[in-house]
């Protein structure tokens, strides 16, 4: 397996972990380092693919791809504290008033 | 050293500025909003004029403006056609409409001034949305707009129910553009170009019959991407919740604008990539998927609905059988290859924002006071106490129905006219009894309104805001005239 | 081109939708405004169908593009079918709100609804009968579906909640796979490589196809059409097992409701049958007449079983109407000449006297204050006029000869006794059990000793003139129908002749079904 | 054809009593100012006005046409011209409508002026006269219309007048009911008649009667003429009061008596002999049917015999004797002898009419009682009347001179003389005949002679009743000698003279016995009749003949048996349709889909529990679902 492949699978695998993060935790802040995994493996293939072409554009884009995981992550955060205040908790278990 | 050699960008040719016109004005104006809302006291309106300021004069400008040859710039990252300028201009309008909405629901509910900026920058992602043919300007533009709407949701501070809605948005949202992107990247190792007209060349050259997997695999989970902000079957289930946690005027912005730019992007993805010949005729399992998912959107947007006695997650509830129709619609483009149908589904999304906003504006207005939602029996008797109101909202619930006098009827005709033409008559059976269903529940408030007295708790004095007022007239007028003239909204692209 | 056929549809819409805008202080005149609009479409009508020749297809022809782009245009035009019908909405709409005139609520703003709602279904009505246009059919059939729900759910009696729900469902549901057939016509005309258009005289070039036997055939594309604007045309007129929602909606509905729905609304569905359903899938409707014959007959014994055991005068009415309907059925799918004349005489007829016996029924549920038959005895003497003209209309819907009932029913059953003889002994019976229940019905309330202390005051100048009215039609068609028939002789005779050989019943008294021979 | 020359005269004979009608009933209370203030003179003489120009009219025509016009035509209009179905209207007197005009107005106006004085008592008897003339202008247009459907017009006109008059005093619930039996029973038989309006014209195009008869008897005998024939049979035995539907006619008694006597007796109840005769080639082409007629004659003769036996009350009495009565003329119809049936029809119409009025003269002297038991000894107090009567029940019984001698004993013999006929409906006949000389001398006994019950002090009735009286006494006495046998003289038989144009005297073979045997032996029976009967009511009016008077007196339980068969499993059936399909499954039918549609709402409301990462499972499914489907979709 050239290591355009391994890192494909690399990249597939971390996606899949941030996913399960999302899924598996309740911890609000748990969840959201998920979502960034997710997001920086999508890096990571960017990466292979661009080498695997041998053009610059797919770099080009992971610096797109980072500074919105920045803006995310951002406000993500201030809806953790918002959450917080209203809860008392980041567990997700709490947040189920919105039903039916 | 010239401005030119530091940044060797070759300058963009007057048309193309033209083009971007809308989209800069609006952004300047959101930036202006955002620097003068946190001025005390006037701040408030400072905000407000210059978002709304901003929207009306790019709104006149597009106007203006004819696409007959498509505008690019930076070859295909904006890309501005008809398409693009039809739904922009719906765009604006929807974003100048929410403003005038929220003109004093915010002060009552304290709501920061942020609240027009927001929507400003929301409303420029949207236009970037529809207006772009490369995918990774297509992902930064939604989240851009998913960003800003993330904030409105969750805005109302004291109010768990919004910081609740606010984070379940934000979550799914997240894991679903981070789908999408995975999806982008796929498409483009295995074409070499984030550019949809050049990829759909390459796309087409490479398989000679045999789609190649990882190409399939990029574009389902391009798929989820958009069907999760549509709101289709397995993706829906944040649509209610969001829907009521936020604040009314912010529910109407989502239900018209984001539902729109998000069918924008469909239409635009559907137009170019899906209907690529050869692409779902051959791939018969993910066609059959896409079908499935359309009639289970269908049956759970109009089963739900029946059941709900809050207004807001009634509605909810129909936009996502509304997008069970529009669904339908995509079907009849892109398995039925029927060119027309992108016609049906533009001219539908517009008739579906003008009713849901108009429907939104008459729900601020009858909002009780506080947070708590706006039950079915706080409606009671609205037929006497507020009668042009309660004739209003009859008019958009029986518009959204699809009863004849009114654009919905039109706008749900025309669908099922191409969904036919490419042959699911099955889902369009479908389709009419899940609209009998959705009667069912667009009639109830008719009923509540018009047929049972009001408690007798004091009901809120009904506040008589001018912005709200003049966005019910305007709505109610198009509602109806696009009924009696539906030549208007047809054959748009 | 001119527009006297515009004035006539749109008319009411207009004054319905100033009447909604006037303002507080004019309320008091809106009765007088629907008056006034409903009376000068009512002598328009009578101008249409006096200078209306017969010979020419489709007389004062008003066309206008809608949507160009889909084919659809505003297209109305008087023929021969739709004549009748249209003097009957348009004379019958000013008589009922003269004669309902003390009969609507008190309170003003409620006045205004009223009348506003009614003018609107009119327009519904009228647009239907007159539109040559399928699309624009289905806009004007779907319009009168909200005023007649919120005038029976907001004004009628006390369990009307389930009823307006249960009436809305059955027509929108119904009407919306019309909306799918409409489509599917829309896709068929493409794939046939014609210029789409929804006008009729366009979608009659159509070769549908129909093949398959028996219930397989309904598979095929003219069975499919075939069900879908059955269903919504079953369901109006209605047809035997879909009729579920006649009985409460005709009991709950304030009374001049009722009388439009009876005597109006339900005449579209079966229009619509002569109009659409039978040009637009001829072979189907000629196969499945054996069995659309039985239905119509099984409800005319059905309908006048129930009207015998009935208690109140609402729901017997009710019934008698589902029973004469059911013989306007007969006659429309016997698919001869005769029997849809007479089918489409019929449906004035009984849009005549059911109106007469609904108001009858109003002026004496007002009167008593109830519906129950076992509170009236004896009103003849009190109510002389009020007696004569009730009797002059029960004898129209025995059908006597000498009066309209018996016009149609002799055409129908004459000409259905070719296509079917089983159905139209049915329908015979039918005759005779409708004279048990309309004499009952008669007896109940005029015959017999009057009640002690019971003072009914007689019908009054508003009411008398709208009941001789009703009378003078009753006697005058029943004596002289040829005037009304013949102006639709072409019309039918060209509706006929969209199918080939008829159902040519080989003939011998001992087979009770008559051999129906497939007309290929 | 005959030829027939166009005139207008039907059509006046016909819209007289129309006239009198509108007069009646709207001209004069409206003048009057309503019904009640009507006063009975006027009304009574105008209409009584009416029918007698009527009449005039009618001897006119009747002298047209001795005078040689073979008939007088008058087309009216198209009816209905549409498709093929064409339908015209028109009116023709020829001698046999001639004749049945002559009854009908003749009696007509007599039964008019008798009503004036019988009716003077009540208030509001304009309306009374009104639906008498429209009576007689229906009868008149069923019997002067040229073809089938027009003959149907009258036909249903005279149920309706026959309805109104018998409920005409509607305060009474039991006149109402009787009312409505009259009509619905005539109505079960109208629909045989509209069926077989139907069948005919599928078969042959028209209605119209001499078309009818020109394109049927070429025609060899096809099947659908027997299902025809037997239509109209079961039509006319609805009209006619014949055996299985003839339970309406005593109960029309309700109404007052000179209805019983000019509808239940002389005319309206002819119709059905009327029409056979009129299509009699049509009828003779079912030959089966026409002795089937005979024998459902002759049981009903026997039938009304016997019940008229026990009956108590006057007018029932007579009700019944007019069943038996036209069970004898349904026998001469059924063996074909169609100028006979004629000739009793007209000989019937005298005496019956005689025998009711007189009765209403009973009835009117002691001031509405009606049940004979209560009367007796009223011959001194009622001279004339009884002198009346005793002229009616010889003429009913068929004592010679008298009419009912002539017109009875030619049925008899022609139910030996003709082809269907047989010794055994001879002898039946017979028996029928001896229970008219019964009832005959019983009503006379009862009510003339014998102790006197009656309280009150009956007062003779005013000349304006006994003046038709006398003249009806008179045509009771003289009619039968129209229509004396062959072998008594040449040519004798005017009437048969007068009808053969258009009734041809169908083939008769020479009978065992000679007419003149017969009507001997028929004189016998009649004798020793009315002996045994007086000999036996002088005693005591119940009959007691083993055991039998009770099943006569209970009507054969016929009206218990339609009761039963009939009326209550109608209702139980609508019942139940009601309550099972009807409420059970009709009305409940919308709620069950919406409370389906509810219920499934509810279950997929579960699986929106609110929480997140309940959503994100559900997103994730979905995604790897799809991915599955496409990776097995990559590999097969």
């Amino acid at each position: 397996m050239e290591t355009g492949n391994v890192l494909h699978l690399l990249s597939a695998y971390l996606f899949c972990l941030g996913l399960l993060a999302l899924l598996l935790r309740r911890n609000t802040l748990i969840m959201l380092m998920g979502i960034e995994l997710m997001l920086n493996a999508v890096n990571l293939s960017f990466v292979t693919f661009s080498r695997e072409l041998n053009q610059l554009n797919g770099q080009l884009q992971v610096f797109f791809v980072i500074t919105l995981a920045a803006a995310e992550s951002a406000i993500g955060l201030s809806i953790l504290v918002n959450i917080y205040r209203n809860f008392g908790s980041i567990k997700t278990d709490r947040t189920t008033s919105l039903r039916g | 050293m010239s401005f030119q050699d530091l940044f060797p960008v070759d300058s963009l040719s007057v048309l193309q500025w033209q083009a971007m016109f809308p989209l800069l004005v609006l952004g300047a104006a959101s930036v202006l909003g955002l620097l003068v809302s946190p001025i005390p006291r006037a701040g408030r309106a400072f905000a407000f004029a210059s978002v709304s300021g901003g929207a009306l004069l790019s709104l006149i400008g597009l106007s203006f403006m004819s696409f007959q040859d498509p505008v690019s710039v930076l070859d295909g990252v904006l890309y501005f056609d008809r398409s693009s300028q039809v739904f922009s201009f719906v765009i604006l309008a929807v974003t100048l409409g929410c403003c005038l909405l929220s003109v004093g629901f915010d002060k009552r509910e304290h709501l920061v001034a942020e609240l027009y900026p927001l929507m400003g920058f929301s409303a420029v992602g949207m236009i970037g949305l529809v207006s772009s043919r490369h995918l990774m300007m297509l992902f930064i533009s939604l989240e851009l707009m998913s960003l800003a709407v993330y904030v409105l949701v969750s805005m109302q501070r004291r109010s768990a129910e919004a910081a609740e809605a606010g984070l379940k948005y934000f979550l799914l949202g997240g894991a679903a553009s981070s789908v999408f992107l995975f999806g982008v990247t796929l498409l483009y190792g295995t074409t070499g170009t984030l550019e949809l007209s050049a990829l759909a060349q390459s796309a087409q050259g490479l398989w000679q019959g045999q789609v190649p997997l990882l190409f399939a695999l990029g574009l389902c989970l391009i798929a989820v991407g958009f069907l999760f902000k549509v709101g289709a079957f397995p993706f829906h289930s944040w649509v209610p919740d969001v829907y009521t946690g936020a604040s009314t005027p912010v529910t109407g912005f989502m239900i018209s604008g984001v539902k729109l730019a998000a069918v924008g992007l469909m239409l635009r993805l559907g137009a170019e990539i899906f209907a690529l010949p050869g692409l779902l005729e051959s791939h018969g399992a993910l066609s059959q998927v896409l079908s499935v998912v359309t009639a289970l959107t269908l049956i759970v947007g109009s089963l739900l609905g029946l059941v709900q006695n809050n207004v807001k997650r009634m509605l909810a509830y129909s936009t996502i059988a509304h997008t069970g129709y529009l669904l339908l619609g995509f079907m009849a483009l892109t398995v039925g290859g029927q060119a027309a149908a992108a016609d049906a589904i533009a001219s539908y999304s517009v008739i579906y924002a003008v009713m849901n906003l108009g429907c939104f504006a008459v729900l601020t207005l009858v909002n009780p006071e506080g947070h708590d939602d706006l039950m079915l029996k706080d409606l009671a008797g609205l037929g006497r106490s507020r009668p042009v109101l309660a004739f209003a909202l009859s008019v958009f619930l029986l518009s959204m129905a699809g009863i004849p006098p009114t654009a919905g009827f039109f706008g749900k005709y025309y669908l099922f006219l191409s969904a036919v033409s490419s042959g699911h008559i099955a889902l369009t059976v479908l389709a009419a009894l899940a609209s009998v269903v959705s009667a069912a529940f667009y009639i109830k408030p008719l009923v509540v309104m018009y047929m049972d007295q009001p408690q007798d708790g004091v009901s809120a004095p009904s506040p008589r805001w001018f912005g709200a007022g003049l966005v019910v007239a305007i709505t109610l007028v198009l509602t109806v005239v696009l009924g009696m003239l539906p030549a208007w909204v047809s054959h748009l692209l | 081109m001119n527009s006297l056929l515009t004035y006539i549809a749109l008319l009411p819409l207009a004054t319905a939708v100033l009447i909604l805008l006037l303002p507080s202080a004019l309320t008091s005149i809106s009765k007088a405004l629907a008056l006034f609009a409903s009376a000068l479409v009512g002598v328009l009508s009578l101008y249409l169908w006096l200078h209306f020749d017969p010979q020419h297809a489709l007389a004062f022809a008003v066309k206008a593009p809608w949507l160009p782009a889909l084919g659809i245009n505003f297209e109305l035009a008087a023929d021969g079918l739709n004549l009748p019908l249209v003097l009957l909405t348009g004379l019958l709409t000013p008589l009922a709100i003269l004669g309902f005139w003390n009969h609507f609520p008190e309170d003003l703003k409620a006045q205004k609804h009223w009348a506003a709602l009614l003018l609107l279904m009119e327009s519904g009505a009228l647009g239907t009968f007159l539109s040559q246009d399928l699309v624009l059919f289905y806009a004007s059939w779907e319009l009168i579906l909200v005023p007649a729900y919120l005038l029976i759910g907001i004004y009628g009696g006390e369990q009307r909640r389930a009823a307006t729900l249960q009436f809305f469902f059955y027509t929108f549901a119904g009407s919306l796979f019309m909306l799918v057939g409409i489509a599917s016509l829309f896709y068929l005309q493409t794939a046939a490589g014609a210029e789409p258009s929804s006008s009729f005289v366009a979608l009659q070039k159509l070769k549908i196809a129909f093949d398959g036997e028996g219930l397989a055939s309904l598979a095929s594309a003219q069975g499919l059409l075939f069900l879908a604007f059955g269903a919504a045309f079953f369901v109006k007129a209605p047809l035997l097992p879909l009729h579920a929602w006649l009985p409460a909606t005709y009991r709950q509905a304030p009374g001049i409701v009722t009388l439009y729905l009876a005597a109006i609304l339900s005449k579209m569905g079966t229009y619509g049958i002569l109009k659409v359903l039978i040009p637009l899938c001829p072979q189907a409707v000629q196969a499945y007449s054996p069995v659309l014959m039985g239905l119509a007959a099984l409800g005319i014994v059905y309908g006048a079983l129930l009207a015998i055991v009935q208690t109140d005068l609402k729901s017997l009415i009710a019934y008698s109407s589902l029973s004469h309907v059911s013989y306007v059925l007969l006659g429309l799918f016997s698919l001869t000449e005769g029997g849809m004349g007479g089918a489409l005489i019929q449906m004035l007829n009984h849009g005549i006297i059911i109106a007469g016996l609904f108001f009858v029924a109003s002026i004496l549920e007002q009167r008593r204050g109830s519906l129950l038959l076992k509170d009236f005895g004896g009103w003849s003497q009190a109510t002389p006029v009020l007696a004569v003209c009730f009797f002059i209309l029960t004898l129209g819907a025995v059908a006597l000869p000498g009066t309209n009932g018996f016009v149609g029913e002799f055409m129908i059953l004459v000409a259905s006794f070719k296509a079917s003889v089983g159905a139209t002994v049915l329908a015979g019976l039918g005759v005779i059990l409708g004279a048990v229940y309309m004499l009952q019905l008669y007896q109940k309330t005029m015959f017999g000793p009057l009640k002690e202390g019971d003072k009914p005051s007689d019908a009054s100048f508003l009411e008398a003139s709208f009941l001789t009215l009703l009378v003078a039609a009753v006697i005058g068609i029943g004596v002289a129908p040829q005037s009304f028939l013949e102006r639709s002789q072409e019309a039918v005779h060209a509706v006929r002749s969209r199918f080939a050989e008829p159902t040519s019943a080989a003939w011998n008294t001992h087979s009770d079904q008559a051999v129906v021979s497939k007309g290929v | 054809m005959t030829t027939s020359t166009l005139s207008v005269l039907p059509l006046w004979i016909l819209l007289l009593p129309l006239f009198g009608f509108l007069f009646n009933a709207l001209a004069y209370p409206l003048a009057a100012g309503g019904t009640s203030k009507t006063h009975p003179g006027v009304a009574g003489s105008v209409a009584s006005l009416f029918m007698g120009a009527s009449f005039v009219l009618a001897l006119l025509g009747y002298g047209k046409i001795l005078g040689g016009a073979d008939a007088l035509h008058q087309p009216l209009y198209d009816w209905i011209h549409f498709g093929e179905l064409k339908f015209s209207l028109a009116l023709h007197l020829d001698p046999l409508s001639s004749m049945m005009t002559l009854i009908i107005t003749g009696i007509g106006s007599l039964i008019h002026i008798y009503s004036i004085a019988y009716m003077s008592h009540e208030k509001g008897v304009s309306r009374f006269f009104a639906y008498l003339n429209l009576f007689c202008f229906a009868m008149l247009f069923l019997v002067l219309s040229d073809s089938l459907l027009g003959v149907f017009f009258g036909w249903e006109g005279v149920g309706l007048c026959s309805y109104l008059l018998i409920s005409y005093w509607y305060s009474d619930e039991a006149n109402v009911q009787a009312a409505r039996k009259a009509f619905l029973a005539n109505r079960v038989g109208d629909l045989g008649f509209v069926l077989a309006m139907a069948l005919i014209y599928t078969q042959m195009g028209t209605l119209s009667f001499a078309e009818l008869i020109a394109g049927v008897s070429g025609a060899a005998v096809a099947p659908w003429l027997f299902g025809a024939a037997a239509l109209l049979f079961f039509a006319a035995t609805g009209k006619s009061a014949q055996l299985p539907l003839y339970v309406w006619l005593p109960d029309a008694m309700a109404g007052p008596t000179p209805v019983s006597a000019l509808i239940h007796a002389a005319t309206m109840v002819t119709a059905g002999v009327y029409l056979f005769v009129r299509m009699h080639v049509f009828f003779e082409l079912a030959p089966a049917l026409m002795s089937f007629v005979a024998w459902i004659g002759v049981v009903t003769a026997l039938l009304g015999g016997t019940i008229a036996l026990v009956q108590t009350d006057i007018k029932k009495l007579l009700a019944y004797s007019t069943v038996s009565q036209l069970g004898f003329m349904f026998i001469a119809v059924g063996v074909g002898a169609y100028q006979t049936a004629m000739f009793h029809l007209m000989t019937h119409a005298f005496f019956k009419a005689l025998l009711f009025l007189g009765a209403g003269s009973v009835i009117h002297a002691c001031d509405g009682e009606q049940d004979m038991r209560k009367m007796g000894g009223l011959a001194k107090a009622l001279p004339w009347t009884h002198l009346f009567m005793l002229v009616g029940s010889a003429a009913i019984a068929g004592l010679p001179v008298f009419s009912g001698f002539f017109s009875k004993d030619e049925i008899l013999y022609m139910t030996l003389a003709q082809g269907r006929g047989n010794f055994l409906l001879f002898g039946l006949a017979c028996v029928a005949a001896f229970l008219t000389a019964l009832y005959a001398i019983r009503l006379l006994t009862l009510t003339f002679w014998g102790p006197s019950h009656f309280k009150g002090h009956p007062h003779e009735s005013p000349l304006l009743m006994t003046g038709p009286l006398f003249v009806l006494a008179v045509l009771a006495t003289f009619g039968g000698f129209l229509g004396i046998p062959h072998e008594w003289a040449h040519d004798a038989h005017q009437l048969s003279l007068w009808l053969s144009p258009v009734v041809a005297v169908t083939g008769g073979h020479e009978a065992a016995l000679s007419e003149a045997l017969v009507s001997g032996f028929a004189v016998l029976i009649s004798v020793i009749g009315l002996g045994l009967g007086y000999a036996i009511f002088r005693k005591n009016p119940d009959l007691k003949v083993l055991g039998l008077e009770k099943l006569w007196a209970a009507k054969y339980y016929l009206d218990e048996i339609y009761q039963a068969v009939l009326v209550r499993p109608l209702h139980a059936l609508g019942a139940l349709v009601e309550r099972g399909l009807e409420q059970g499954f009709m009305f409940r039918l919308g709620d069950w889909m919406g409370t389906g549609v509810q219920w499934s709402g509810d279950r997929l409301r579960a699986i929106q529990n609110g929480d997140l990462q309940a959503f994100t499972l559900l997103l994730v499914t979905g995604l790897v679902l799809v991915l599955g489907i496409l990776w097995t979709w990559a590999h097969i």
